[in-house]
């Protein structure tokens, strides 16, 4: 057995008094398996330390809203007893190691965010932020990624309608891939990933697990051998066909009535998504691992529990309801076990060739995970340029010249990538404001966009927050629709460091005066730190998704004149 | 002169081909095939004549373009 | 007119060919699974939807020719049924035979999702009698891999025995290598086994069937169906 | 025992793949590449004990799966 040294539980990034907290709580020194699950739980990315303080702040109700943050997405009524239910999730560093399959995964991720919660997904859209259009990388980096956005989302036959690109310099080693998915679900079927029922069935549906993702960081651990950086791809292949059939063997078995609660195996997998649903429910899980459909031969507790293979999915049944799961996924194709039950005891047990290899509170685990105060410092205000001082150009040489700038240009080289009009909804399609989706076999449409300008935000964070926010508003009403709710992806540097934490701070008061203002709540999100290189940060990147509703399609608006001779109105300031 | 690049996935990468084209065999009634995995080759006609200094072209655009080192490794053949 | 629609697991064009069939002929179509090989009797129309089969990863169509159902298809085409496949489904017809030639990767090794103008080449089809000779219509396509290759024997059997349904044109109907998307053999869109009753084509019909989506250049096709086979 | 198949475009059918690669070639500074084709190799792992039943089976795989003769031809390397 591996004794834990500092060194190990370094490159698991947690600190000394982390580490501390782990032996409070167990009274023991942790296994590596252990420690390996303190370590992904306790991540800045699951436990969200230095942004929950602030996430807090945001306005996240209104009479419309089913379900707020704090579950895979957020749930909004739309009538007709119907809801929308939405999400935005990021794959920034994923994307820039591997453009292609980072992107594709980050579909696959969003989407399954969105399913899990009984929603058929009918829109994907994408936030993107590459570094100079003539910095060497760009090119590789934009191709790769749009290429993997179209490659998932068009054989998965979701279609991607609407998104946002944006270059500069501060994203050359730091892109952002934002994606967002939206589905719709009607609204007395509606699943969770609370668990309940002691002695309830475990299950694991969809894909094996390999070695996928496993942090680069564990793999330096004596458990490793000096050839395991082969063994161990930190990049995930997606595999969209497997997402596919998921996606109909989960609404499919969603029709019945054997789920009590489901989650997917995103970040962290089978770890997070065990210990979310046990903990949620005030319950234990007890797995035996060997039961895990594996793909390869030799792997330990530890990989299993930390493994980042896509295409997963775990959920609670209802007793003696397996064999009507099972028969709807092997339909599909796809992998079914039964790997635990449900227990009283508040612990997460984990078994092994029939030895306990993990045992933990599950609570204590949960409540004790960090949560920072980081100090912030606010932004400095910009200075003001003086009108006089900007130089006069005639509106011939202005308008080419803003035309053919990278942030402006026609984004039609993307968007054809896409499969835009699958499922046959698509009644407003990339080009416009916002996107817009008829909701299918009815008269009513759901708007969507995506918004932010970073470079307002680098300015003055307050500001850029509002204006964000405000964009999306307008988007939406531009198209016709009413606004109903958003989701955001908070993409900012390193929050350690004073100024950065301060750009985030003031962005979140930002959103949330623009969101109260407007009445415009937020029900999901997701946070992307650390977003850096070599000691520099991205620009603050807010990005916002907004929906809304349209009433009657026949008052959906859209952007292109109509007609010869009609008047043009400009209205505002 | 002509070279050849073999590309595959690295070991322990999920090859979804690889899975589907196991899948259809056995679904074909093709029994133990225990597993499939799908790569690709790139035949270049070159214009080198030196054997080594050919390879060493190759070896170039593999790291550059023919492969992808995050997922994939590559193989050179030189064919004098 | 009593149709079917072919259902793979990665089909996700089946909903949508289901819904402009309804529209058009006021009949729902038969969904059948493609694990099932005994299609329903008395079908006038099957249909093979665009999407993914099986995933399409070893290549498009590949493993889909080898379903199931598809011997049904084949049955079904052989005692006169019409059939008709639309994108990833002119692949599955083409991997299984039923029509001649290979579709390969588009020209420029894109996923391609815009509008493209077809010429319609032959309304002496079950699938064009309600459309003009020479017609221009407006049709999306959705692929990645539509490029239409051939042998010379094929290429010549499909012109002299006029098989060639629709090609890509500009919007005034010029058959021009800047009209064509994905770098198809003459610039082929669309084209019908030697019995005439068996139709592929890379663009979606049931994508501008319906005025809601920007245009109705795709309802032709399913009117004149109905009418050939009622 | 393993098996190889090797699926390359039959000589004469244009490849868009490899036009595409010696294109980015060309254009990352790598002249001299006259022509660039690509292939794909499948890499199967068999049951099969005897090499020449191994060969047959798998060449009944790629006329009924692995290749599409209208326009690919494939070979077959079995690794006794
Ligand atoms: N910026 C944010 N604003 C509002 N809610 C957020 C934000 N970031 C995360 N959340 C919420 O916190 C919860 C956990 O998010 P996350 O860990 O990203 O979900 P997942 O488990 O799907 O990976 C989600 O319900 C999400 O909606």
């Amino acid at each position: 057995m591996t004794t834990i040294t500092p060194n190990i539980i370094a490159e698991h990034g947690l600190t000394a008094e982390e580490y501390q907290r782990v032996l409070d709580i167990l009274g023991r020194a942790p296994n590596l398996t252990e420690l390996g699950i303190f370590s992904v739980m306790w991540s800045e990315h699951c436990s969200y330390k230095s942004s929950k303080k602030w996430l807090k702040t945001l306005p996240t109700s209104a009479p419309w809203v089913i379900q707020g943050p704090g579950e895979n997405a957020g749930v909004i009524d739309i009538g007709d007893d119907l809801t929308a239910v939405f999400k935005m999730e990021s794959h920034n560093h994923p994307s820039f190691i591997e453009p292609y399959q980072g992107a594709a995964t980050g579909v696959g991720g969003i989407l399954r965010d969105v399913f899990t919660m009984g929603a058929r997904p009918v829109a994907n859209l994408n936030a993107l932020r590459f570094g100079a259009p003539d910095h060497p990388k760009t090119r590789h980096l934009i191709s790769g990624v749009v290429a993997g956005i179209g490659g998932y989302g068009n054989c998965v036959g979701v279609p991607t309608v609407g998104g946002e690109v944006n270059f500069h310099p501060d994203y050359n080693g730091n892109i952002l891939v934002n994606a967002m998915t939206v589905g719709i679900a009607p609204a007395d079927r509606i699943f969770y990933s609370k668990a309940s029922g002691v002695g309830n069935p475990v299950v694991y549906v969809g894909s094996k697990t390999g070695r996928d993702g496993i942090h680069g960081a564990t793999m330096a651990s004596a458990e490793f051998n000096a050839d395991s950086e082969e063994k161990r791809p930190t990049v995930q292949v997606g595999d969209p066909f497997t997402e596919k059939l998921l996606i109909e063997a989960c609404l499919e078995l969603m029709a019945t009535d054997v789920i009590v609660a489901i989650q997917d195996m995103g970040a962290a997998g089978l770890t997070s998504s065990s210990f979310e649903m046990a903990s949620k429910g005030g319950l234990g899980v007890e797995l035996t691992l060997d039961r895990v459909p594996m793909r390869e031969e030799g792997m330990t507790p530890y990989e299993l529990m930390l493994s980042e293979s896509q295409e997963r999915m775990l959920m609670v049944l209802e007793p003696g309801k397996e064999p009507v799961a099972e028969a709807i996924f092997r339909k599909w194709g796809l992998d079914f076990a039964v790997i635990g039950h449900l227990t009283d005891t508040g612990r997460m047990v984990l078994t092994w060739n029939g030895e306990t290899v993990a045992d933990l509170p599950i609570d204590p685990l949960a409540e004790a995970a960090p949560e920072y105060d980081r100090p912030w410092e606010p932004t400095p205000p910009a200075p003001v340029v003086d009108a006089a001082d900007v130089p006069e150009v005639p509106w011939t040489e202005a308008l080419p010249a803003l035309m053919g700038s990278p942030d402006l240009a026609s984004r039609r080289w993307i968007w054809e990538q896409y499969d835009h009009m699958v499922m046959g909804d698509t009644v407003q399609r990339p080009g416009g404001d916002a996107a817009v989706v008829r909701i299918h076999g009815s008269e009513r449409g759901l708007a969507m966009t995506t918004d932010c300008t970073p470079r307002y935000v680098r300015a003055d964070p307050v500001m850029g927050g509002r204006q964000a926010v405000a964009e999306a508003w307008r988007n939406l009403t531009a198209a016709g629709a009413r606004p109903l709710a958003v989701t955001d992806n908070m993409n900012f540097g390193n929050p350690e460091k004073p100024l950065i934490m301060g750009q985030f701070v003031g962005a979140c008061q930002g959103l949330a005066e623009a969101c109260r203002a407007l009445d415009f709540p937020v029900v999901s999100g997701n946070v992307s730190l650390y977003n850096e290189t070599e000691g520099r940060a991205i620009p603050p990147t807010p990005t916002i998704g907004g929906v809304g509703v349209i009433d009657d399609l026949d008052r959906m608006a859209t952007v292109t004149f109509k007609a010869p001779g009609e008047a043009i109105v400009v209205i505002g300031e | 002169m002509k070279a050849r690049v073999h590309v595959t996935l690295k070991p322990g990468v999920l090859d979804p081909q690889g899975k589907a084209i196991a899948n259809a065999l056995h679904s074909l009634g093709f029994d133990g095939v225990k597993e499939a995995r799908q790569g690709k080759v790139i035949d270049l006609d070159l214009d080198d004549t030196d054997a080594e200094a050919a390879r060493a072209r190759v070896d170039d655009m593999c790291r550059q373009l023919l492969a992808n080192t995050v997922i994939e490794t590559y193989r050179i053949e030189v064919d004098p | 007119m009593k149709s079917a629609v072919i259902v793979f697991p990665g089909s996700n064009c089946d909903r949508d060919v289901a819904v402009s069939l309804e529209q058009t002929t006021g009949r729902p179509p038969v969904m059948h699974w493609h694990a099932d090989p005994a299609l329903p009797e008395d079908l006038d129309l099957v249909v093979v939807p665009g999407g993914f089969s099986y995933g399409d990863y070893l290549r498009c169509g590949a493993m889909a020719a080898h379903a199931a159902a598809m011997t049904g298809v084949r049955k079904a085409a052989e005692r006169g049924v019409a059939v008709l496949g639309i994108c990833n489904g002119f692949q599955v017809l083409c991997e299984t035979g039923l029509l001649p030639g290979a579709l390969m990767r588009n020209r420029d090794l894109r996923f391609l999702c815009k509008d493209v103008h077809l010429r319609v080449e032959t309304t002496d089809t079950l699938f064009t009698g309600h459309y003009a000779p020479g017609q221009v219509i407006r049709i999306p396509i959705a692929h990645h891999d539509g490029n239409y290759v051939a042998d010379l024997a094929t290429q010549c059997a499909l012109e002299d025995e006029d098989r060639v349904v629709f090609r890509y044109c500009d919007p005034a109907g010029k058959v021009t290598e800047d009209a064509n998307p994905n770098g198809s053999l003459d610039n082929i869109a669309g084209i019908l086994s030697e019995e005439r009753t068996v139709l592929g084509l890379m663009p979606h019909p049931e994508r501008l069937a319906d005025p809601r989506l920007g245009g109705t250049d795709g309802r032709p096709l399913f009117a004149s169906l109905l009418e050939a086979l009622s």
